[in-house]
């Protein structure tokens, strides 16, 4: 069909999977989760209970020989589920701030 | 040519189906047709109104028919005011009735009689109280008015209805036609 | 039943950085959804938190096509998709209808139920934060008796509509209940209803902190609570027989149970609510209690 | 074009065919014969008719849909809305309170740029329980964005079902359409409907393929989530462009079917007896339009000049058309069946509003009439204008 703006197209309202939909979610947090790897027996019960999900088993860590838990904190929202799941009591709910002064002391 | 025909029934006796194997007759002869009803909150019994048009060509009205040219009446119990309006002298009336039924003066269109009614019992067309004489009168009109052949009604028929009940249909309008008689006085 | 490490190890649905509050067990439920039935699923969402915490345009962080519906739609619209599959002749890809307890108990009861009747191709799952969680925790028809919401600021008065009972009615090939706090039953239970034709309903509970105040970190052990009060009853019926599910099988016993008051004491939505709606609460628990057992002593 | 052999069969005839049949089953044969695949229906008097008809061709194996026998009015439409994104072609049939029912979804359909057919039977409605004709209930759908289409007799429906499909599937569209019929003036009157060979109607229709976006699990997404302001006046300018495009695809589908099927009822509108020195012009829709046909030969007769435009396109408006046939009129009389409560008739507003971008400002006549289904008969409208234009002299 002739048309002078034959670039036109029909836009919908298609949204593609990608991480980070609302954005760095792991702005949201007053609490941070910290592991205590020494610990931690890599069972896994905070990685099936993150609702993000942003724990996982990186299981080519050397560390350990089941691999380390890591968690995204460009995602986490500090629910701090995992820590309360946790059986060996070993996530540490931290609060955000110290991590601030850290950041801070860093930068100075 | 452009014939408007008025069908007056109960609820129940099939009138729809009148006008459309009509209209469908007419069809089968090349014309333009139209078959219709003022459909309201039909009860088994009540009395309703169908249609047929025909015509040479497209028919543009979509409204009711005020001013029939012809009308025919399936239940000679119906009241006459409901059916005489509008005739005028050039119409044609062709009423189920078992005898010439009496019409004041004014009335002096064509009249036709056909007993309907006794074709159906005859011919055991029965559903539930209702005698049917929708298909004994599609060939009383078609005789009545040469709007159509008979054999075209017959098609039509055959088109319409289903194939089980076609027997004593096709020859209830055989009898209609056969047994469609004029007024004394010509007709009028 | 699945183990947690074949959980574990199935691909993960859901991407980091949606837009749930912390702690939302609605994500975590549609997490183990999505794991248990694979890749190769379509839903339709309507108006829940589900539509909101997937993420706005232009990303999405449900890794699955997606429709979203209004309110009233998301079973009807699932029989549309489930039609057009059948049409192509796609006899693999799952229908999943994810919807809140208000579009299934109220809003939207009358769709699910005309597709439960016609037993359209699907899984329903409706999970339940007991409240109208997105528009700010209104009462919903999945309210509890007791709880106290922004439109019951005195706590809600008469009981709730069973919807898996309603469901069961419904002579569906699969009905069950589940909660986000045991992904193992869930997800067992949702592989079960893949493998069936026709409709299939599960009830899934999913405690909301934000209504219910609690802490969020307590989302799981609320979860487990509800089950181990016996407030909210595990069972699935295949083919209309009901059976306990084992997590809830020992609480048939209530001297079992742990007490009703346990399960409450950290939701901020019961702080001060009245003894005799407390009572009330534990009646309709109890009375769930005999209809369930009941109905699962006439399908053995 | 070849037909793919997964498209859902439709035993249509091999040959042109002509059945006499009513309004309603002439867009159940059009749904049939355009292969529709995905059926969702509720029954509501008068266009209960269609669906049955539907329901005879599926279930008698001429007709390869899937007819989803819905609860209601609101899930046919949100099961037309699951099956058109899942790249199906679909139908429904509705009227009155069932299109007012449905109204949320149909908005849905228009926004989600789904491409589905409807066919509408325009009913009054209640209070009190009317069943007649009356064009509110679409009119009133005007502004969802879906394309309106008026018909003003059965064959009119039969091409307008099959042209719609061709006209929401292009791909500068992607809008649903709503063909719409007067409750049992058309819906249920029986006249001849003249239908094109299958194959011939294939070649005119192909298979439904989606274009910009398909439910598919080998390429997820995640359709109509939450959006923030910034990107709503981009998509909602799209749906303008699209319907406005929508007006020469019209013009264009319309010609190319007359061309092929010999049937042409006018594009967006239709004229009768219009020159270019016509004074005074009749404008209307639906079957009133055609019965006004009638009443403009009488009104010649009698040495009046006039002339009758219909509108046969509600969305898109023909606005440049009405200011090019308006331009040197004296008087326009609009006969129709929809008030706009607390203003006028629907169409005389557009009208009105699409004058007002030229310089003609003819005097306006407004004639709300046949409100339930009340017979506007030829003589009645040839009566109103002349008394129109007696007020003149």
């Amino acid at each position: 069909m002739p048309d002078a703006k034959d670039d036109f197209k029909v836009e919908t309202w298609n949204s593609k999977p990608a991480k980070g939909s609302a954005g760095k979610t792991g702005l949201w947090r007053t609490f941070r989760p910290v592991i205590n790897h020494e610990k931690c027996t890599r069972c896994e019960i905070c990685v099936l209970f993150c609702p993000e999900p942003c724990i996982e088993l990186d299981q080519e860590d050397k560390s350990h020989k089941k691999g380390k838990i890591i968690i995204d904190y460009d995602y986490c929202k500090g629910c701090g589920i995992c820590a309360n799941e946790c059986p060996q009591h070993c996530i540490d709910m931290i609060k955000e701030t110290e991590f601030l002064k850290d950041e801070e002391k860093e930068d100075k | 040519m452009f014939e408007e025909i008025r069908w007056h029934g109960r609820g129940g006796q099939g009138a729809v189906t009148s006008a459309k194997i009509l209209a469908d007759a007419a069809h089968r002869e090349g014309k333009f047709v139209q078959a219709f009803a003022f459909y309201g909150a039909e009860r088994r019994g009540a009395p309703v109104e169908t249609y047929t048009r025909i015509s040479d060509c497209h028919v543009k009205r979509h409204s009711q028919i005020y001013n029939p040219t012809v009308v025919a009446v399936l239940d000679p119990a119906l009241p006459k005011i409901l059916y005489l309006k509008g005739l005028s002298k050039n119409s044609t009336l062709i009423v189920n009735s078992n005898k010439q039924m009496e019409f004041s003066s004014e009335i002096d269109c064509t009249k036709f009689w056909v007993d309907a009614t006794q074709i159906a019992i005859d011919l055991k067309l029965r559903v539930s109280e209702s005698y049917i004489t929708n298909t004994t009168m599609t060939g009383a009109v078609a005789k009545a008015t040469g709007l159509v052949k008979l054999e075209s009604v017959i098609e039509a028929l055959k088109n319409q209805l289903n194939e089980r009940i076609w027997e004593k249909n096709i020859e209830a309008v055989k009898r209609g036609y056969n047994e469609t008689h004029p007024y004394n006085n010509g007709g009028k | 039943m699945v183990t947690t490490k074949e959980i574990l190890r199935l691909p993960e649905p859901i991407l980091a950085g949606h837009a749930a509050c912390a702690g939302c067990s609605s994500s975590l439920g549609l997490r183990y959804a999505l794991k248990a039935l694979g890749e190769d699923v379509i839903m339709s969402v309507p108006a829940c938190c589900t539509s909101v915490w997937q993420g706005p345009y232009p990303k999405s962080s449900i890794s699955v096509p997606v429709l979203n519906i209004a309110f009233a739609a998301a079973a009807s619209a699932a029989s549309g998709i489930s039609g057009a599959l059948q049409a192509k002749g796609n006899k693999d890809t799952t229908v999943l209808a994810w919807a809140g307890d208000g579009g299934s108990v109220d809003i939207g009861l009358a769709a699910i139920s005309g597709a439960a009747e016609r037993n359209d191709n699907m899984i329903y799952v409706c999970y339940s934060n007991e409240s109208y969680s997105n528009t700010g925790v209104q009462k919903s028809g999945a309210t509890p008796p007791g709880a106290r919401t922004t439109t019951t600021p005195l706590g809600r008065v008469g009981s709730p509509k069973d919807i898996s009972l309603i469901m069961w009615t419904h002579n569906l090939p699969y009905v069950a209940t589940a909660c986000t706090s045991y992904p193992r039953d869930f997800i067992t239970k949702l592989q079960k209803a893949q493998t069936m034709d026709g409709f299939k309903f599960i009830y899934l509970l999913a405690p909301c902190c934000v209504g219910w105040k609690f802490p969020a970190e307590k989302t799981i052990e609320i979860g487990k609570l509800a089950v181990e009060s016996g407030a909210h009853i595990l069972w699935e019926a295949v083919n209309g027989d009901i059976k306990l599910s084992n997590l809830s099988k020992k609480y048939e016993d209530p001297a079992k149970r742990k007490p009703l008051a346990e399960y409450l004491k950290d939701q901020g939505r019961y702080k001060g609510i009245g003894e005799d709606m407390i009572k009330a609460y534990q009646t309709y628990i109890d009375h769930q209690w005999s209809i369930i057992t009941s109905l699962a002593k006439i399908s053995q | 074009m070849t037909v793919s052999d997964n498209r859902p069969k439709s035993l249509g005839h091999d040959e042109p065919k002509t059945f006499i049949i009513s309004g309603n089953h002439a867009a159940a044969y059009a749904a049939k014969m355009a292969r529709v695949e995905v059926v969702a229906a509720y029954p509501i008097t008068p266009s209960t008719g269609c669906i049955e008809k539907v329901s005879d061709f599926v279930d008698g194996g001429t007709m390869g849909a899937n007819y989803i026998k819905v609860e209601s009015e609101h899930s046919a439409a949100a099961a037309l809305i699951g099956a058109s994104a899942t790249g199906a072609r679909t139908f429904s049939s509705t009227s009155a309170h069932g299109l007012l029912y449905m109204a949320e979804l149909v908005w849905w359909a228009a926004l989600a740029r789904l491409p589905t057919v409807m066919s509408i039977v325009n009913r009054e409605l209640a209070p009190a329980w009317s069943i007649w004709a009356q064009t509110q209930d679409s009119m009133g759908l005007r502004d969802s964005g879906c394309l309106q289409y008026y018909c003003k007799n059965n064959q009119e429906v039969y091409d307008s079902v099959i042209m719609a499909y061709k006209i929401s599937e292009h791909e500068h569209v992607y809008m649903p359409s709503l063909v719409c019929q007067d409750a049992f003036i058309l819906s249920h009157t029986n006249a001849p409907v003249d239908m094109p060979a299958q194959k011939d109607l294939d070649d005119f229709l192909p298979a439904y393929e989606p274009k910009h976006f398909k439910l598919d699990p080998k390429d997820p997404v995640t359709h109509s989530s939450l959006a923030y302001p910034e990107h709503y006046r981009q998509k909602r300018m799209n749906i303008m462009e699209s319907t406005h495009r929508a007006k020469q695809i019209i013009k264009d589908v319309c010609a190319d079917y007359k061309k092929r099927f010999g049937k042409f009822h006018g594009d967006l509108l239709e004229t009768y007896g219009i020159d270019k020195k016509t004074k005074h012009i009749i404008i209307s829709h639906s079957s009133i339009a055609e019965e006004i046909e009638v009443s403009v030969d009488m009104l010649k007769n009698k040495g009046y000049d006039v002339g009758l435009i219909r509108v046969r396109v509600l969305r898109p408006f023909p606005d440049e058309e009405l200011r090019e046939l308006c331009k040197n009129i004296e008087t326009i009389h609009f006969i129709e069946r929809a008030p706009s409560y607390g203003f006028k008739g629907i169409i005389a507003i557009d009208t009105m509003a699409a004058l007002f971008e030229g310089d003609a400002r003819p005097k306006a006549f407004h004639h709300i009439e046949g409100l339930s289904g009340m017979d506007v008969t030829a003589e009645y409208a040839a009566d109103l204008i002349e008394k129109d234009l007696e007020t003149l002299k």
